[in-house]
């Protein structure tokens, strides 16, 4: 036999393909910085109203008090709730200080059959849908594992495992496109999905997969990628080194960077992204460019890994007070206005105090409850075990 | 052969209850990789896409966890789905989703959201396959609450039991032995009443030891009940069906006769179904045992090149040698 | 105390005995979320990344299977990483790579790969958190052959146990009982010599029942043999350290003497590693036993939320009723 | 308490926002079926030489015929391969007809201390470095799982759980990167990977995984996937509704679609892109547009899926008679050349079938074998029993 490796051609000169496009440094550039070139405005931090050639949009007062007041009412949820974990109420808080106006704005972009699949942070998304603020509040007291409803609200639980909630997404939106739901140019039956995660989510397997599937069947899903700089400790670069919004372009669907911290602009862009599905367009990726303002959640502690400064930073971009600048620079809300709003998160901040205290502890044998739909008889004797050692303590646990 | 009855492989009994199920109830839906046009690596799906359409018999990309994923997604949308994951060894992407949504989302959700989804999963060796084509992964799916487990053994079980599955709300992961797909025929009386899903069955009755098995190993041990009845040797053979829940009852009203048993499987001993077994035999049934439940099945080593699997795999002389083994004790 | 003696938390050990291991070889990476600057969201890295840098402290991607597939590739090149999985419930999308790779890669090249991984997963409840938090997978590693699994369970045998693990030549899934990280301090001689890493211990003898345990569970046990004192009975508890392979040596020795035995775990009673214990310790000590082995574990539900986690978990109480139950029978 | 929905914002007119850039049959457009205009040639399916303005490189004739005798040899190791299937001599065999320039482009634009990373279809890239084809059998024969040292060849383990091994590349181009063994300018010492993987595969979490891990840290590892344009039977289409190379821009860097049937392009392209990773540039992602002549394997019936039709006009495009043409136009070789080559294939075959029964089946205790780097007493024990039990048999088993 002949030695196969006789025939190898021999070496060539070194190459470094041009072809292969543009240089690194100009690929990677510093977009990152700012939200750069490609971040959709409506509204500047400043509270200026500013045009987009493709997704400008007019608001009505009412449309602009009642988006303040959303993130007025969603900020104080996170404050109300940023507390009682101080106070042990709470095990445990996602804070979403600074996310408002993602949020509002893409919760106020939907239509009552669309359908939204959470990460553990949607607590603004939850307050538009309709959904009590102290529901929210079991899953981080450490009664329940999300106490609601999915389909009263069209609101999915909570999903802790980062992505998995992405490919849910995508499976129910191919239910739709089933059901005959999409693209039949009824606006009361036309419906969409969308999937919220995080800039670390993104490096997940199953976020990935969710995108093949959703260009693969062309599902109605839109997936809603809160960037807000940070992966608990990790920096978005650890995740991506191109704006993260490109992603979807090498799976064949738009994607677009909007300003997450303008509830205007996130607003427009969510609500074209969600009719682009309902239509039967397809999947869309929208980044929301945004910042924690806060800790991970209430177990974190974030000067060990980033700059006051850059925190410090953010804060002029704050989401709440540049609508605020726009209202009252252009005289749509009085102060009356502001103090009702006051008001009712005042109310809102008591009512979440009193009535966490108030959700009731799960009971001993809540455990066996509901593992399956049709239970067996061996969780049933663990269940009648469990019971009647309980008893011998002549009732001291149960 | 009546009008009702016919002779089907095990293949074709699947692919058959497939049909029924999927005439039956329209929600139901077939996914997974190569199951359209192909019909699946073992032609299970044969046909249905044709019959069923694309829409229902859906080819996907391949990705075990997005099949899977997609599937808890469309679940919550009302619809049933049947996933067929190609070979045993290729679970393991989707066993996140499996282990963490699949069997967590009613619980989760108090019971308000179900999960009527069928996990179909060839599984076990001798077929003469590369790597990760002959694994048996039962125990780490038993060893998981809210998922519901079963395992099927002849042509008639298949019709029946995938049924079944479909239409249990709960999640099940529905094992079927590969190597029996084209092995054996059986008579199928597509009229007759079929036995609960979750319940397991005496198919040869005996007085000297009792032998579990499942799957593919049911027919190991009729084998041996066979040769070892040449012998003077009475076992009982139970066909396990089910392995979360157990169905304990017919195992211990016959290992409260016999005083003995061996567990007959695949998969690795430690920490095997037999160790469950065992545990719960011994628990249960202290008094009546003459000697320890043993355990035949996979050695704790990966699984071998294929020109040794028979070697590897629980057979007839092995299950003897145990039997001679707890006899003796 | 002595110059080398001090006492510490198990954080604080296996903090110790990770830098120990990085000094002594420049081979040993480590990598996961959160384990550079942040040190983990437990602080088990903690100064890592800031003494011996970025390149052998490695920040990853949020990818799970990532983490441990691109460990497997270093491994390949030499190095030997270390890789945190944040919490137990987090696992699971490395789990193809850990059971299919990981596992299999010293078998499939007939040794010529070694694979000296080290995958830390702090493991267990009690620590009030969400859903995912709070698992206990080891028998799904221990089902696994070509792994080996060890848990500790306080400060001293973090130190030395991480560092032997890291020095093993075979994969090592490394269980932390998380709720012990910071719970309670020992007395750490870093002179002494350790026992072998896969070893088994009696740390309270006694002769009238056997309580086996692992990592959290020990002091569970511990307690529970306290308070049976106090009522005149004689626990002898093994701390079983080594999951796989089992060192059965002390667990037999014990049980001849005691008649009895009781497994105490925090993972589903089914399939879990009671299950396996038991199975084996009837098949070798059949006539030395008084009573069934008996099993106190997490319920065969998913993990219940937090508030009610105390009720699930097994404790002081319910592992005495065991101990009642194993010595009326 | 309000009722959160009170404050919605009243839903705008729907906006199909063109801002999400052109429209889908624009984008998702014909590409697919020739390759499309991107497609990197310098052999044209005729034989003509063709050029490129960024990957043209210049071929001794030496090279040229070295290029044809690989494929030739490659060629005949899969077709002898699946005669000793066919013979039962094999329990299966994974084709590459078709493929075969692809693998040798790929394969000889390596450096001996680069490292790959194959699939189960490598045969063309094992026969490159070095491998003897022989042991490649082993596997198909089910007498191993392979038995090559992979540090011999810097080849490793064929890997059959689609899509592991690119993690494994990825992590393996990281030490490579701890080493000092990348970017230092010394061609002896810069080193890179090569991960190869089918479109199918692209699909897996697991390959998307090791993009974002490969850009993150600007591995030097090169995503050589071969398009063969099936998954077993699911097309391309399946897996993307773009061109492939351009997943990775997704992921920030470079994608090129070049034609896998002609070797010098492949070889190009590759060894460009390793270059780029020894110089530390970074990952890039080839796409070798191919097409699977074969089944997918020997157990597989094409002809259940697919169209004769398309296997025909692949057929005008086979990688081995537009070199032999070119050659043989060029007066590069002479018909002596084509019979030893020939020759030489026949003496592969005939080394093969004759090898092939003589490759050593396992013994039954070999069952527990290197389990372990250090075996355990469990396991020692299970091994002595087994051995008496065979021993028991009076030698029938051992
Ligand atoms: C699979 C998995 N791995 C790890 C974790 C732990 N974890 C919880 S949140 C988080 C960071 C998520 O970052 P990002 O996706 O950016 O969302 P954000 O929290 O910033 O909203 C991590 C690592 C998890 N929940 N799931
Ligand atoms: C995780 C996993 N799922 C399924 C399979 C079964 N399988 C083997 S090859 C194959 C198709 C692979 O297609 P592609 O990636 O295009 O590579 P090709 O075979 O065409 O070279 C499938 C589904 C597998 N080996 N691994
Ligand atoms: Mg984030
Ligand atoms: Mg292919």
């Amino acid at each position: 036999m002949s030695d196969p490796t006789d025939s190898a051609a021999a070496p060539a000169p070194p190459q470094t393909g041009s072809g292969f496009g543009p240089d690194l440094a100009e690929v990677f550039g510093p977009s990152q910085q700012d939200g750069g070139p490609e971040l959709i405005q409506l509204l500047t931090p400043e509270g200026e109203r500013v045009h987009h050639p493709d997704f400008d949009m007019e608001f009505t007062p009412e449309q602009l008090r009642g988006f303040y007041r959303d993130m007025v009412m969603v900020r104080r949820i996170d404050t109300e709730s940023t507390a009682l974990q101080r106070h042990g109420e709470l095990g445990i808080w996602a804070q979403l200080l600074g996310q408002e106006a993602a949020q509002v704005g893409a919760g106020r972009a939907l239509r009552p059959q669309d359908f939204v699949f959470p990460t553990y942070r949607e607590h603004g998304v939850a307050w538009c849908r309709g959904l009590d603020p102290l529901k929210l509040l079991g899953l981080f007291r450490g009664v329940d594992h999300g106490d609601w409803d999915p389909e009263e609200y069209n609101f999915g639980l909570y999903t802790i495992v980062i992505g998995a909630q992405t490919l849910h997404a995508t499976g129910y939106a191919m239910g739709m496109q089933r059901d005959g739901a999409v693209g039949t140019g009824d606006p009361e039956r036309d419906a969409a999905v969308i999937a919220h995660f995080g800039d670390g989510a993104s490096s997940q397997g199953d976020v990935n997969e969710a995108f093949i599937f959703a260009a693969s069947y062309n599902a109605p899903v839109v997936f809603f990628c809160q960037n807000n700089q940070w992966a608990i400790s990790e920096p978005i670069e650890r995740q991506t080194r191109i704006p993260l919004y490109q992603r979807a372009l090498g799976f064949g669907f738009p994607g677009v960077r909007v300003d997450g911290n303008d509830v205007l602009a996130t607003y427009a862009v969510t609500q074209a992204a969600l009719q682009r599905a309902r239509d039967g367009q397809g999947p869309t990726f929208v980044e929301a460019y945004t910042y924690r303002m806060g800790a991970h959640t209430t177990t974190d502690d974030p000067t060990r890994y980033r700059l006051s400064g850059d925190v410090e930073s953010w804060k002029l971009k704050d989401p709440i007070s540049r609508v605020e600048a726009y209202l009252r620079r252009n005289g749509l809300a009085d102060s009356a206005f502001f103090g009702e709003v006051a008001g009712e998160a005042d109310d809102l901040g008591a009512r979440l105090r009193d009535g966490v205290k108030a959700l009731p502890d799960p009971r001993p044998l809540d455990i066996f409850d509901a593992v399956y739909d049709e239970t067996t008889d061996e969780l049933r004797e663990q269940h009648d075990e469990f019971a009647a050692y309980l008893d011998s303590f002549e009732g001291s646990h149960a | 052969m009546s009008e009702q009855s016919q002779k089907i492989t095990l293949a074709k009994g699947l692919n058959m209850g497939l049909r029924q199920a999927m005439e039956a109830d329209s929600k139901v839906l077939v996914m997974g990789e190569d199951v359209g046009k192909l019909g699946g690596v073992f032609r299970i799906t044969d046909g249905l896409q044709k019959d069923f359409g694309e829409d229902r018999v859906i080819d996907s990309p391949l990705a075990e966890s997005g099949i899977v994923g997609t599937a808890v997604g469309m679940a919550m949308r009302g619809y049933r789905p049947v996933v067929e994951i190609q070979f045993d060894g290729f679970v393991y992407p989707a066993y996140d989703q499996i282990v963490c949504q699949v069997a967590k989302i009613h619980f989760r959700s108090k019971g308000r959201i179900k999960m009527p989804i069928v996990i179909r999963i060839p599984f076990g060796g001798g077929i003469g396959a590369v790597e990760h084509h002959s694994e048996s992964p039962e125990a780490q799916f038993a060893h998981t609450p809210g998922l519901k487990v079963v395992a099927c053994s002849n042509p008639v079980d298949g019709y029946w039991m995938i049924q079944q599955a479909i239409a249990c709300d709960d999640p099940v992961i529905f094992l079927e032995p590969k190597r029996q797909y084209h092995a054996d025929k059986a008579e199928l009386d597509e009229t007759a009443t079929p036995e609960p899903l979750f319940t397991s069955r005496v198919v040869r009755p005996g007085q000297d030891v009792t032998l579990l098995a499942y799957g593919p190993t049911v027919k190991t041990a009729m084998k041996a009940a066979e040769a070892a009845s040449g012998e003077g040797r009475s076992l009982e053979v139970i066909d396990l069906r089910t392995l979360s829940p157990l169905d304990m009852g017919p195992v211990l009203d016959s290992v409260r006769r016999t005083g003995r048993a061996v567990v007959v499987h695949e998969a690795h001993v430690n920490l095997g179904m037999g160790a469950e077994l065992a545990a719960r035999i011994t628990e249960q049934c202290f008094y009546n045992l003459e000697a320890p439940v043993l355990r035949v099945g996979g050695f704790d080593t990966p699984y071998p090149a294929s020109r040794i699997e028979e070697e590897w795999l629980p057979d007839l002389d092995r299950v003897l040698d145990a039997v001679d083994r707890t006899l003796s004790f």
